[in-house]
């Protein structure tokens, strides 16, 4: 793969000391997107206050080693950030934060912006309200119940 | 280098330094064209031949039944492609397994486009071809049957003595596929009926750039690589003599002491596969545990990811592989791992721990205390396990 | 060796102390396989990624089109049967020369058994193509004109250049074998139209075993060896680190040095054609005296034979050779020199003596001498020259 | 090619030092053999005595190291032999004389054995005697012409 050498310092840094990890209770939004099969998941928790800010964000990610900086970059980049100015993350965003990404990795901060948009999509959803420019997240992690019926 | 922990013996290995010493005077002193009319090109040319009977007696082949060529992936496709243009006329059907290496599948795929039927045959989870499948799957077309000697991935030895049996039997060409097996197990061509065998010098501390094809006698097969009358006008190129005098050093190393390597590297081996097996839970080793390479292990955990694992172990000193090195750059899990049925989420955590005679307990079991601390983080950070977690709780 | 005189440059050259020396790290210490995902594989894949660069530049290529092969054999064979496999519904006619290595001439004559007809070009007396003779050539089913960049019997250089051009003008693919011009003269492969070019690095100070093809970006062409993803998935194989590092090495220092090294060995070369010429009677040069490489002469003696004179050079310390040393084992003398119009019995008493830039003037001073005495002595012995002399006092 | 190595050292020392070469003013007998075309024409002399005993054999040779070392060996095993002898004088004996030849080189061993052939029937023809079991020789030294037409 050569993923390592072509990874930048940051990809490594925020693959080996990744921010936000973890899960919040009572979330204001979360969302899973990616899939098992693909070797990719991502799932993405957001605190939202009242006046709309990204409070906190907190992720965990099944995935290769720019699935785990771009998750991380994410939650960096949305918090403290109002619901509209977080849905304008991109994945070009997340990439050049993190000082770019090989070419076959940049599927990965594609993966981190659905996971933003699918965290800010339930927050609307719970909350009934609506968000401009937000589209539903495509579920197609319906392959993981396969996974638990497997035998370690 | 030295301080890491090399886990990779199946990717390449290390350049042995009797092997470098035997090879380096071909660089810059003994120079020449072992085809030239001159002396010093005759003292090349002896070595060169030495070392050609050195190599065909490790698998009691002769001298002019051994062909040098660039690698295994090389050796592969001549045997393939060599056979199918030669005998085009008698027939068009391959057979195959689903597990060979790329350099095997790769060219039967490229020879279905060109009119040929190949049959992948299944195998069991431990992978394991079942001779009977071979022997079902023959028919009057079929002109090759080809059937790796061991598995790169999860070290799966495949009954090849049977296969070869059940090929001459039935009139048909044999070829193995033997890199990860030549110099590594007793292999002999005649007892195991095997017809062509391909091999390559850096997965027995030689070095890269030169491999072999075991061609029996009588054997009709087309050139892959025309031109000059080198490897008796069968396999063009000016001689890698370096190549060629290391490589055959490298068989002389793994040959003197083959039993005993195959005992060393299986007993941590297999104190490996006890120990990540008993104390990592939800993980499960991959391949036949019996007829097994004596230094592949090779895993998977659940709930994580393989190149997460490995850089996290580089991060530690250990270098491993997920799959083949060669899949590099796709997305896909190992073909291998598909094969012997693990779904892809689960094929994607895998990790592959190849040994050497050079490892040691001590590595062992850093690596065994390494990948419980690293599994155990990835784990805290992945939602397949977080929702497992809740799962069984709730 | 060392005291002996190699004048074997085109068959085969010395690996270059700073080669060995760039190389030798990359066999025991740095052996990892750059495809991999740890870090110590990092270092190599940076050092391959840089020789790549480093050749790409020579010769005004992209890194991205540059492909590693196992050498000039291969690469040749890559380039004629990856476009007639990729182009087969496009055409079936190939242009090529009479003059050509084997690794060409003998592909193309298995393309023909397959369904393709090839033109295989006349050459003047002196080994040159005229490019109009290309020109009138292409006919709509033509997919690709192959005419090498020099000659490795008699040093011609071929107007490469125009060729391209006509090439470009009909939209047809240009290769060239480019193994005895690489790091020995001036490439561009955009200002020469080039879309495909072999070369070998063991022509060059370089180690066998290892050659590229240069393909430019969007040419159609299929693998010749399949597998697993290296080269960008376009030449299966594990990475020979050691090779390519070795070989861009090589290219340094072709490069560094080029033009002295052509005004260098231009001048021995000169010397030694006209001492040779002028003071041994019965004697030519073969080859074009202007357009040619710097490092080869290519002479006839006539009524004497070249094994015999070979060897008797050989038993004073001269080490040559009689046209291509792949010929070797046949009985036929070299393809080149009958295209040139040469007689057989002529062609029969040809040498070629190859220059480096570690060849002296003494060497070749050395070498006329004892050109002189040699050919004397089997004139002496030979019934051709008895009847000769006879002929011209009766 | 290779045939230094593979070349005895029997050959190597028939080639460098070859026995009998030159011609016989007025020889009893004279063939050559061969063609230029292929590489290799060798002459034989003989002188016979008048009881068909051969006092004296010279060669001249054109061709590789194995044509000259066989042409000096042959000369070699004829001397003294007479008439009938030196005829068994096969390609075989000049080959283990020499200790072998490699095998792209045994067609030399066959061209000694016709020279002598060839001497033996000029002699025959102009002594108006027959040998038993001796062959006109072929002759096919016709390209020979071409080459003289050649510029040097
Ligand atoms: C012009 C030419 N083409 C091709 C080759 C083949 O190169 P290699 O022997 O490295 O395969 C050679 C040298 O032998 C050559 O001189
Ligand atoms: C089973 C098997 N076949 C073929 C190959 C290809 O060998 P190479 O990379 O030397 O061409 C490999 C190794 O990569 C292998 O493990």
């Amino acid at each position: 793969m050569s993923q390592v050498t072509e990874y930048s310092e940051k990809v490594m840094d925020h693959f080996s000391n990744p921010r936000n990890v973890g899960e919040i209770e009572n979330p204001s939004g979360v969302g899973t997107v990616g899939n098992a099969k693909c070797g990719d998941i991502m799932r993405m928790y957001l605190d939202i206050d009242e006046n709309q800010i990204v409070r906190e964000a907190k992720f965990k990610t099944f995935g290769c080693g720019a699935a785990v900086a771009t998750s991380s970059m994410a939650t960096e980049l949305v918090k403290g950030k109002t619901v509209e100015e977080a849905l304008k993350v991109t994945n070009k965003a997340v990439m050049e934060a993190l000082d770019g990404l090989p070419p076959v990795k940049v599927h990965c901060s594609l993966l981190a912006e659905e996971a933003i948009h699918a965290a800010l999509w339930d927050y609307a959803e719970k909350n009934n309200i609506t968000i401009e420019g937000l589209k539903p997240p495509v579920n197609d992690i319906d392959e993981t119940e396969k996974f638990y019926e497997m035998q370690g | 280098m030295s301080d890491e922990i090399y886990l990779d013996n199946a990717a390449t290995t290390r350049v042995a330094p009797e092997v470098f010493e035997a090879m380096k005077e071909y660089f810059s002193i003994e120079y020449g064209n072992p085809s030239s009319a001159y002396r010093f090109a005759g003292n090349i040319a002896k070595k060169v031949s030495e070392g050609r009977t050195i190599i065909a007696e490790s698998i009691g082949a002769k001298e002019n039944e051994i062909y040098f060529t660039g690698g295994g992936s090389e050796s592969d496709n001549w045997a393939i492609k060599g056979v199918a243009d030669a005998l085009k006329g008698k027939g068009n059907h391959i057979i195959t397994t689903k597990i060979e290496h790329h350099a095997v599948l790769h060219t039967c795929e490229f020879l279905e486009k060109h009119g040929f039927e190949v049959t992948y045959l299944d195998v069991d989870e431990f992978g394991r071809v079942n001779p009977e499948d071979v022997e079902k799957s023959i028919r009057p077309e079929t002109i090759l049957i080809s059937v790796m000697f061991a598995n790169n991935e999860i070290g799966t030895i495949e009954p090849v003595k049977k296969i070869g049996e059940i090929a001459k039997t039935h009139g048909v060409y044999f070829h193995t596929d033997a890199v990860q097996a030549f110099g590594h197990l007793p292999i002999n061509v005649d007892e195991m009926n095997i017809d062509m065998l391909s091999t390559s010098a850096h997965k027995i501390n030689g070095p890269k750039g030169i491999g072999f094809l075991y061609i029996r006698n009588g054997v009709k097969i087309s050139n892959l690589i025309h031109g000059g009358a080198q490897e008796r006008g069968r396999r063009a190129g000016t001689t890698n003599a370096a190549g060629i005098i290391g490589f055959a050093k490298a068989t002389e190393l793994a040959n003197a002491n083959m039993q005993e390597t195959i005992k060393y590297e299986s007993r941590l081996r297999d104190r490996l596969i006890k120990r990540v097996t008993e104390e990592i839970p939800y993980s499960r080793v991959n391949g036949d545990l019996e007829n097994r390479l004596s230094n592949n292990a090779n895993f998977c955990f659940r709930f994580i990811e393989g190149e997460s694992l490995l850089i996290m172990l580089d991060q530690k000193g250990i270098l491993a592989s997920s799959g083949s090195a060669c899949t590099s750059g796709s997305l896909d899990p190992s073909h291998v791992l598909l094969a012997i049925g693990l779904p892809h989420e689960i094929a994607h955590g895998s990790v592959r721990l190849t040994l050497s005679k050079e490892t040691t307990e001590e590595d062992i079991d850093y690596t065994v205390e390494t990948l419980k601390t690293i599994v155990e983080r990835l784990r805290s950070m992945s939602p397949l396990y977080e929702d497992f977690t809740k799962r069984n709780v709730g």
